[in-house]
């Protein structure tokens, strides 16, 4: 874009050749043998029948039992004899992607951390070394010390520090660089590894430095394990008591039974059961398409890659540090993680949770203007343009998937040094300004934009008007997925994909004792654990 | 005829020397030199509404950012600050015009400063539903008008309801404080020595001259008043108790919310009035008029409301166990014993304990005690909206969006300054306005009867 | 304690000075209140000037019950036009005077029903009627939801009614009366208690009805006057004028709104609330300079090939097969009416402005070329004989695509489809400008 | 000091000026409000100075050229397209080549710079708008914008509010006409061919919040 060059043509160059790149590339290609034209092959992404031979490979018995053996006992390593693991971050890798505002700012599917890099320290062991999250560590393995903040989080073995790489770096640019704690940047834990332990170290001591460090996480904003330790245990048991209602499982041997059915599975309300089929008035009916979603949740492995491609498709903001630590990250699109059972080895289950487009939707009653209303496909409209902002509707939703604009998040627009990024936005999209209320539209600029092709006439010839094959809209979560969890589709033809979902006996409906009726319907995972891997005292499924 | 009017019948002089008497003493309020207490208490008033005025500006220009709340506590502080004040301003109407159709003659004593109150606490109320928006620039979408856009507002919302019911009590309460006003009005037109005081308050009481035909019209419409300000009262927060009562959250959808919500407002109502009226009294010499028996009323009124809202929080706490509701009762347990419980238990010791205390006489009667005992009580009213809006926001039914609500400075300024609005207001009323309704006040005395005959 | 209003507890002190009038020294009406006064001053029956005109008597009273007393006896002597004053409401007096009960509470109530009606029928009306909304698959019309609204309106109507209708009903606001002018009636506001009869009533008599006072128990009374002169009853010149200028003032931006309606304007219209109006996003037609050909819009970049955009089919996308223009056609044409439709369609649009609508390269282009003195004809693209008659398909496209000559291409502007679809309809110009009449489907030959 | 008393000139200032200013006061606010807000005022009529005199009354108008000519994606894209200066240099290398006023559009073909064409219809940017579904629907250019084959200079002819929009949207009968039209100027549709249209191409606009609102 600024007339760069690339490092093919950087060594072309040293060989004396100045021959552009793309030529370069296509002049390899010809002679590589592979068939086909350069053009054919770039179009493609790939050349067919280059891939490698498929191989047959058997798991070696027995290794199962010692893996249990650790995972569940751990090393149980005493301070100063600890290990410390170093973990590639899920959003800056080693660091390189350090100055992405769009990474640094997804979660981690795991820790929920953004724009910092923690040390991650299993419950036990953190009460063994009189640890809490968000204190300051000293590590130190030998002559080398590393300062980096503690996060205490289930799953981690015992005597085993995740030291998370990619933070701390002091040139990666304006986003990346180590900022104050206010900002984020993590902590440089290069200090800590040499060649001679890439991936681990042991005999590690680790102390507290006194200092506190605020970790942004966009779930549990704050450490539910401090202050008043009631409060602490009524809301881990109220979790724990709500997970099977919100996050359905079930085993193989439920599943086998043919009358299995997600929906009722979990009376939470103990009014689950009746409260569906009666309404106090006549309700709306939909008479064309009926737009909708489903997600499985059996394939969902928490990946974020919806995540991210909703913030790009979407002109979703990012808030930056502060603004997590208050509660305010914008992403149309979470994942919702808990941990099941004993915190230090805890299943973790995973959700994506956004706009439900609800028939019966709570938000739109309350907005006192109509800027949130039905469109006659179904989708819960949200007019940015229309809202006062009054949060409302935010406050009324039970899934909390509305987002508000609470300061001027495009601000920096306003620097002409930040010019280039506008063209990050897609202009399909409204970019929202301060004080109007946003959240998942199912990507309705895909859908219109399908429409009014699907409606417009051929190039030429006498006006082709056909309808929308199943599939030819995708939403940009859906798109993105790389297990295909997510479908999107036209309820009203029994034909497509998302009406053969929702039709599915693990289909549910997230929080359906309110009667809301979610457009997106999940549906309940079916879990299957290797018996040998599964903790003693803990059968494989336990409904 | 009661005895103690035939006693003070007997001598007609007596009578006019008895509406001369309070015709002084409340003029004298505002038509003599600015006394010295004054000029402090207003410049600290001052100050306070320059928090407004600064806070305001920070808010306007940079965003509802600027105060804590999040996407999980939507509401916080904007809309406690809100329901506190509209519920603050429950009281003035409630004793003109409730206690007007209950005859309850001790009223005349406080009802002019209390109504005043009430227009000055919504006052301080409405620019919070305003200023809470996020585009407060867009805020008159919400009054049905003609428009480019062919948009009508959306009349299922409570916040409509809102607009409405609290444009008509304000309207209301300001016809009504101005209604009752004009003839105490043409009484300082009649004393007043300064040229501009004299135009100022005859243009204000209209020419009032005090005719029997056009006293027997007034009364009736103020009687109307009444009668119309009475279920006025009642619905208005009622209907802001919709706001939480017909959404969905466990914690906010609750029935008993409107009765609840009106005897929160009278309590903290009268909790305000006495607070402002026992130094009133004492620094404008008006002991003798508003008397020690009005201040125990009130306080006799507060232990009955006290104990009304203490019975909801009750209620509130049995029915959410009663209903096998899971996530109401989680709502309620997390209250109670959640990371806010600190804010719950200063809730209850300051509504329902602290109460109690007026039924020892002294307390009733000791003036530091009434108002030390006034403001914890209007500081556990604060308390109650801060635990239904911003501690049940902060658990509802998705564990993933869970989060604890700080405030900022912001918060704290612009608190502070909806006080400076009130009391700027407040104290320009006590200077320049009539603080009792002289004419009620005299209507209501033993001597209005004198030299009649009996028959 | 005393104040200016009791100092004259005697009836003699209605002959006190007059008081200080400050501000009507001046002007035309300089000096009326003076006049005013000397009629006060000389009150009470003797002497006062030709231009006051008397108003009525006044009499006070000492306690409500007097005043009750007084009013019944005025009344039963035949007095109409008469009223009491008092500090605050006399209760009793109402029926002494023979006030009949107000009808203030109908108006009140009927108020109230337009309230309730106004507010019910503005709410079916925005929500149920003018725009139905789904909101929350909701009904468009139920009442529950709407009763709060249409409640408060009723109370608002009725509150608005009660409240102007009985200050009109009171003829108030009347900041002048007559009886004002009396210093002693300053007390009505304080502990008087007054009784005046106007000298309006058909039984006004001044020395019977001050007879009739005296004898009710009045501790004074005055005889109260107007001033009768026109000037003093004439609004004063200066607030004629200002309310003039305020009407010319007022009309200045109506002049300035009727001049913008009836013109046009080179400026950008001014917007009220910009909000979202102008998004930091790109579209494909803004300017962006950062840059080097100033375009937000990238177009194709080189070295990439999007999905869908191959194009490997050189017969189709450049009009060649197997190194030579193509003859035929390419199989993805169709030839059919539609086409060759379509074809007449676009080459109408973008050909026939130069090579005219018959092909023969008259359009309008080459005729303004020769209007305006030049000359520049387009190509015959019919003419016997002519090169793009014989030149292949394939050429033909080529050239519509690339230009030739001084034609620039319409890659640009016309998609391959459509290029090939103007081949189809120029092959059947050149087939139609060169067709013998006996070619002609039989019956429509020229005759 | 001596009480003020208000002169009986007030009495008809209560009739002849208080009570109608208080009656037409509100009226002339409000009346006022609504005139200076409506698009009649502040939005129709907008005619910028564009880079080039081009006029629209000369070409689309005296000489006939089709809107689609220099517009020509209208009928596929969102977007009209306003055209780079290559389709004007189609005719003018050989028309007027040399002309002053043209010297912009040859600048701009030549050293490959845009030529900064002034946007008369601009809608907000929360607005979207889509061409190709209303004009290959039958809805005629000169609907939203006008005659602008007897316009020099463009202005904004149409209010393109939003009542304005669903106005049409509503009952969009009376401004369909045959697609094959769209361009043609005072066009006057045929009695029912509004009609036919509509129920021929199933055209049933809707009225969504997210029709426009995205």
């Amino acid at each position: 874009m600024y007339g760069g060059i690339s490092i093919i043509e950087l060594l072309a160059m040293l060989l004396g050749d100045d021959t552009p790149a793309d030529e370069l590339v296509a002049k390899t290609y010809a002679e590589s043998g592979a068939g086909g034209t350069w053009r054919a092959a770039l179009h493609d992404g790939f050349v067919d029948r280059t891939q490698l031979p498929r191989a047959a490979v058997q798991a070696g018995g027995g290794g199962g039992a010692a893996l249990t053996a650790t995972a569940a006992g751990g090393s149980g390593a005493q301070n100063g004899n600890l290990e410390v693991t170093f973990l590639p971050s899920s959003q800056t890798y080693d660091g390189r992607f350090a100055n992405n505002p769009w990474l640094q700012e997804t979660p981690d599917f795991l820790t929920k951390v953004t724009w910092d890099n923690v040390a991650l320290i299993s419950p036990d062991t953190a009460d063994a070394l009189g640890v809490s999250s968000q204190d300051v560590v000293r590590i130190k393995v030998g002559d080398r010390a590393l300062d980096i903040v503690a996060l205490v989080m289930p799953g981690q073995a015992r005597g085993s520090i995740g030291v998370i790489l990619g933070g701390g770096r002091t040139r990666a640019g304006r986003v990346g660089n180590k900022q104050r704690e206010w900002v984020g940047g993590g902590f440089d834990a290069y200090k800590l590894r040499t060649s001679a332990g890439l991936d681990f170290v042991t005999g590690a001591t680790v102390s507290r430095t006194g200092t506190r460090y605020k970790i942004a996480t966009t779930q549990e904003h704050h450490d539910i394990r401090r202050g008043f330790s009631i409060s602490a245990t009524i809301g881990d048991k109220e979790i724990q008591k709500k997970l099977p209602d919100l996050v359905r499982e079930t085993d193989r041997a439920g599943f086998a039974d043919v009358a299995y059915k997600a929906e009722k599975t979990h009376p939470y309300y103990h009014d689950h059961e009746h409260g569906r089929g009666y309404s106090l008035y006549k309700e709306q009916t939909y008479d064309g398409r009926r737009w909708a979603m489903a997600i499985d949740l059996g394939n969902c492995m928490g990946c974020n890659a919806c995540v991210v491609a909703c913030q790009a498709e979407n002109n979703v903001p990012v808030v930056g540090k502060r603004e997590v630590t208050r509660n305010r990250e914008m992403s149309w699109l979470r994942i919702d993680r808990y941990f099941r059972g004993d915190l230090n080895d805890p299943e973790v289950v995973g959700q994506p949770v956004a706009c439900q487009h609800c028939e019966n939707a709570p938000c739109e009653t309350v907005c006192p203007v109509g800027a949130t209303l039905h469109s006659s496909e179904g989708l819960n409209d949200m007019v940015y343009n229309r809202c006062v902002g009054t949060r409302y509707c935010l406050n009324n939703c039970p899934y909390r998937v509305r987002r508000f604009n609470f300061v001027d998040y495009h601000q920096e627009f306003n620097d002409a040094r930040n010019n280039v990024r506008k063209l990050l936005f897609n202009p399909d999209v409204t970019v929202r300004e301060r004080g109007v209320m946003e959240k998942c539209t199912y990507c309705v600029q895909r859908i219109q934009a399908a429409k009014i092709k699907a409606k417009n006439p051929a190039p030429h010839g006498a006006g082709e008007r056909g309808p929308i094959a199943d599939g030819t809209i995708t939403t940009a979560c859906q798109a993105a997925c790389p297990t295909e969890a997510i479908v999107f589709g036209d309820l009203s033809d029994p034909e497509s994909r998302v009406s053969k979902l929702h039709g599915d006996r693990r289909q549910y409906e997230l929080l359906g004792e309110l009667n809301d009726k979610p457009r997106t319907r999940f549906l309940a995972r079916v879990r299957n654990p290797n018996p040998e891997l599964a903790p003693a005292g803990k059968p494989a499924g336990h409904h | 005829m009661a005895s103690p009017s035939e006693a003070a019948a007997g001598s007609d002089g007596e009578a006019q020397a008895v509406f001369r008497g309070i015709t002084d003493d409340v003029s004298r309020v505002a038509l003599n030199p600015t006394p010295k207490w004054w000029w402090p208490a207003f410049g600290v008033s001052n100050l306070m509404l320059l928090c407004l005025v600064v806070s305001l500006y920070h808010l306007f220009t940079t965003g509802i950012g600027v105060w804590g709340n999040n996407n999980i506590q939507g509401w916080a502080w904007d809309i406690t600050n809100f329901v506190f004040w509209i519920g603050i301003g429950h009281a003035g109407t409630l004793i003109s015009a409730v206690l007007y159709l209950f005859r309850q003659d001790w009223r005349t004593s406080i009802n002019r400063s209390a109504e005043a109150m009430t227009i000055f606490a919504v006052a301080a109320a409405g620019i919070f539903p305003i200023i809470h928006t996020g585009r407060p620039w867009f805020a008159w979408w919400m009054i049905p008008h003609p428009n480019d856009m062919g948009m009508w507002p959306q009349f299922r919302s409570p916040l409509m309801w809102d607009v409405f019911a609290i444009s008509t009590y304000a309207t209301t309460s300001i016809l009504f404080w101005y209604m009752g006003m004009v003839p105490d009005l043409a009484t300082l037109r009649d004393r007043a020595k300064e040229r501009w005081k004299q135009v100022g308050y005859g243009l204000l009481a209209l020419g009032w001259r005090g005719s029997a035909r056009q006293w027997h019209r007034y009364e009736r419409a103020y009687l109307i008043l009444a009668a119309l300000s009475t279920p006025l009262v009642l619905s208005v927060h009622s209907v802001v108790s919709f706001d939480f009562a017909t959404s969905q959250n466990p914690g906010w959808h609750t029935t008993i919310f409107p009765p609840y919500f009106v005897a929160g407002a009278i309590f903290s109502g009268f909790a305000m009035v006495a607070t402002l009226l026992v130094p009133l009294r004492h620094l404008c010499g008006l002991k003798h008029i508003i008397k020690e028996s009005h201040i125990e009323a009130m306080c006799k009124i507060m232990i009955a409301t006290g104990l009304m809202v203490g019975g909801a929080y009750g209620i509130e706490i049995f029915i959410a166990w009663y209903s096998g509701n899971a996530g109401e009762w989680f709502t309620f347990r997390n209250r109670v014993l959640g990371e806010y419980s600190w804010a719950y238990f200063a809730m209850v010791s300051c509504n329902v304990l602290v109460p109690q205390f007026f039924w020892i006489r002294k307390c009733r009667t000791n003036p530091w005690i009434v108002v030390g005992l006034c403001i914890l009580i209007n500081v556990g009213m604060w308390f109650e909206r801060f635990v239904i809006i911003a501690t049940s926001l902060a658990r509802q039914a998705m564990p993933g969006m869970w989060g604890y609500f700080s405030p900022t400075r912001w918060d704290v300024l612009t608190f502070i300054g909806s006080f400076g609005l009130f009391f700027t207001l407040f104290l320009l009323f006590a200077r320049f306005l009539p603080v009792i309704a002289m004419a009620e006040v005299k209507a209501v005395s033993p001597e209005a009867h004198a030299g009649k005959d009996h028959h | 304690m005393t104040t200016p209003a009791n100092d004259d507890e005697t009836p003699g002190a209605a002959d006190a000075p007059p008081p200080d009038r400050p501000g009507h020294a001046d002007g035309p009406d300089g000096g009326r209140g003076d006049d005013g006064d000397d009629g006060r001053g000389t009150g009470n029956g003797n002497g006062h000037g030709s231009d006051e005109e008397l108003h009525g008597l006044l009499a006070e009273f000492e306690t409500p019950g007097a005043l009750i007393a007084a009013a019944r006896k005025v009344r039963n002597a035949g007095h109409t036009e008469f009223d009491c004053y008092s500090p605050f409401p006399v209760h009793g007096i109402d029926p002494a005077m023979g006030i009949k009960a107000t009808r203030l509470p109908i108006v009140v109530f009927l108020g109230g029903l337009t309230g309730l009606v106004l507010g019910t029928l503005m709410q079916w009306w925005m929500n149920a009627y003018d725009w139905p909304w789904n909101v929350a698959g909701k009904p468009t019309w139920s009442i529950p939801a709407n009763v709060p609204i249409s409640y408060e309106t009723t109370i608002l109507l009725s509150v608005l009614t009660t409240f102007f209708g009985m200050w009109a009903a009171n003829k108030l606001p009347q900041v002048w009366h007559p009886f004002f002018r009396l210093d002693r009636f300053a007390r009505v506001t304080d502990d008087g208690f007054f009784l005046g009869v106007e000298a309006g009533d058909k039984r006004f008599d001044l020395e019977q009805t001050r007879q009739l006072l005296v004898a009710a128990g009045a501790t004074h009374i005055e005889e109260c006057y107007v001033d009768a002169r026109p000037e003093a009853r004439t609004m004063p010149r200066w607030i004629m004028a200002a309310m003039a200028v305020l009407t010319m003032v007022a009309l200045i931006p109506v002049a300035l709104v009727f001049k913008a309606r009836a013109t046009k304007s080179p400026d950008p219209h001014w917007h009220v609330f910009s909000d979202m109006d102008y998004q930091p996003k790109l579209k494909s037609d803004q300017p962006f300079a950062d840059f080097a050909d100033g375009r937000a819009n990238r177009g194709e970049l080189p070295g990439t090939v999007a999905r869908g955009q191959l194009k490997a089919d050189d017969a189709y996308y450049r009009g060649i097969a197997g190194g030579q223009w193509l003859t035929g056609l390419p199989a993805q044409v169709e030839v059919s009416e539609a086409t060759l439709a379509r074809g007449k369609q676009r080459y109408d649009i973008y050909c026939a402005p130069c090579h005219g609508f018959d092909g023969a390269g008259m359009g309008i282009v080459p005729a303004r070329v020769e209007a305006l003195g030049g000359a520049w004809p387009a190509r015959n693209l019919v003419e016997r004989g002519s090169a793009v008659i014989t030149m292949p398909n394939g050429q033909l496209y080529n050239t519509i695509s690339n230009g030739y000559n001084t034609m620039m291409g319409y890659a640009s502007q016309m998609p391959v489809a459509d290029r090939w679809a103007v081949v189809l309809y120029v092959r059947a110009l050149q087939r139609s400008q060169n067709a013998a009449e006996s070619e002609l489907p039989a019956g429509s030959q020229v005759r | 000091m001596a009480r003020f008393l208000f002169p009986e000139w007030t009495q008809p200032l209560k009739k002849y000026v208080i009570t109608p200013a208080l009656l037409v006061g509100p009226v002339y606010i409000v009346l006022m409000a609504a005139l200076v807000k409506d698009p009649q005022t502040l939005r129709v009529g907008y005619m910028p100075e564009q880079p080039v005199p081009y006029s629209h009354a000369l070409h689309a108008g005296e000489m006939g050229l089709d809107c689609r000519y220099c517009h020509n994606v209208v009928e596929q894209s969102a977007k009209a397209a306003v055209p780079p200066a290559a389709t004007c240099m189609n005719c003018h290398q050989t028309v007027l080549p040399r002309s002053e006023k043209l010297l912009p559009v040859r600048q701009a073909f030549f050293e490959n710079e845009p030529l900064r064409w002034v946007r008369v219809t601009d809608l907000p940017d929360y607005v979207f708008f889509n061409h190709s579904a209303h004009v290959t629907r039958g809805v005629g250019c000169e609907t939203c914008h006008g005659r602008v084959d007897r316009m020099v200079r463009v202005w904004q002819a149409q209010p393109l509010t939003m009542q304005w929009c669903l106005d049409c949207h509503r009952n969009p009968e009376p401004n369909l006409r045959e697609p094959a039209n769209v361009t043609v100027m005072g066009y006057q549709p045929a009695a029912g061919e509004g009609a036919a249209v509509k129920a021929r191409l199933k055209i049933n606009p809707p009225t969504d919040c997210s029709t426009c609102h995205r």
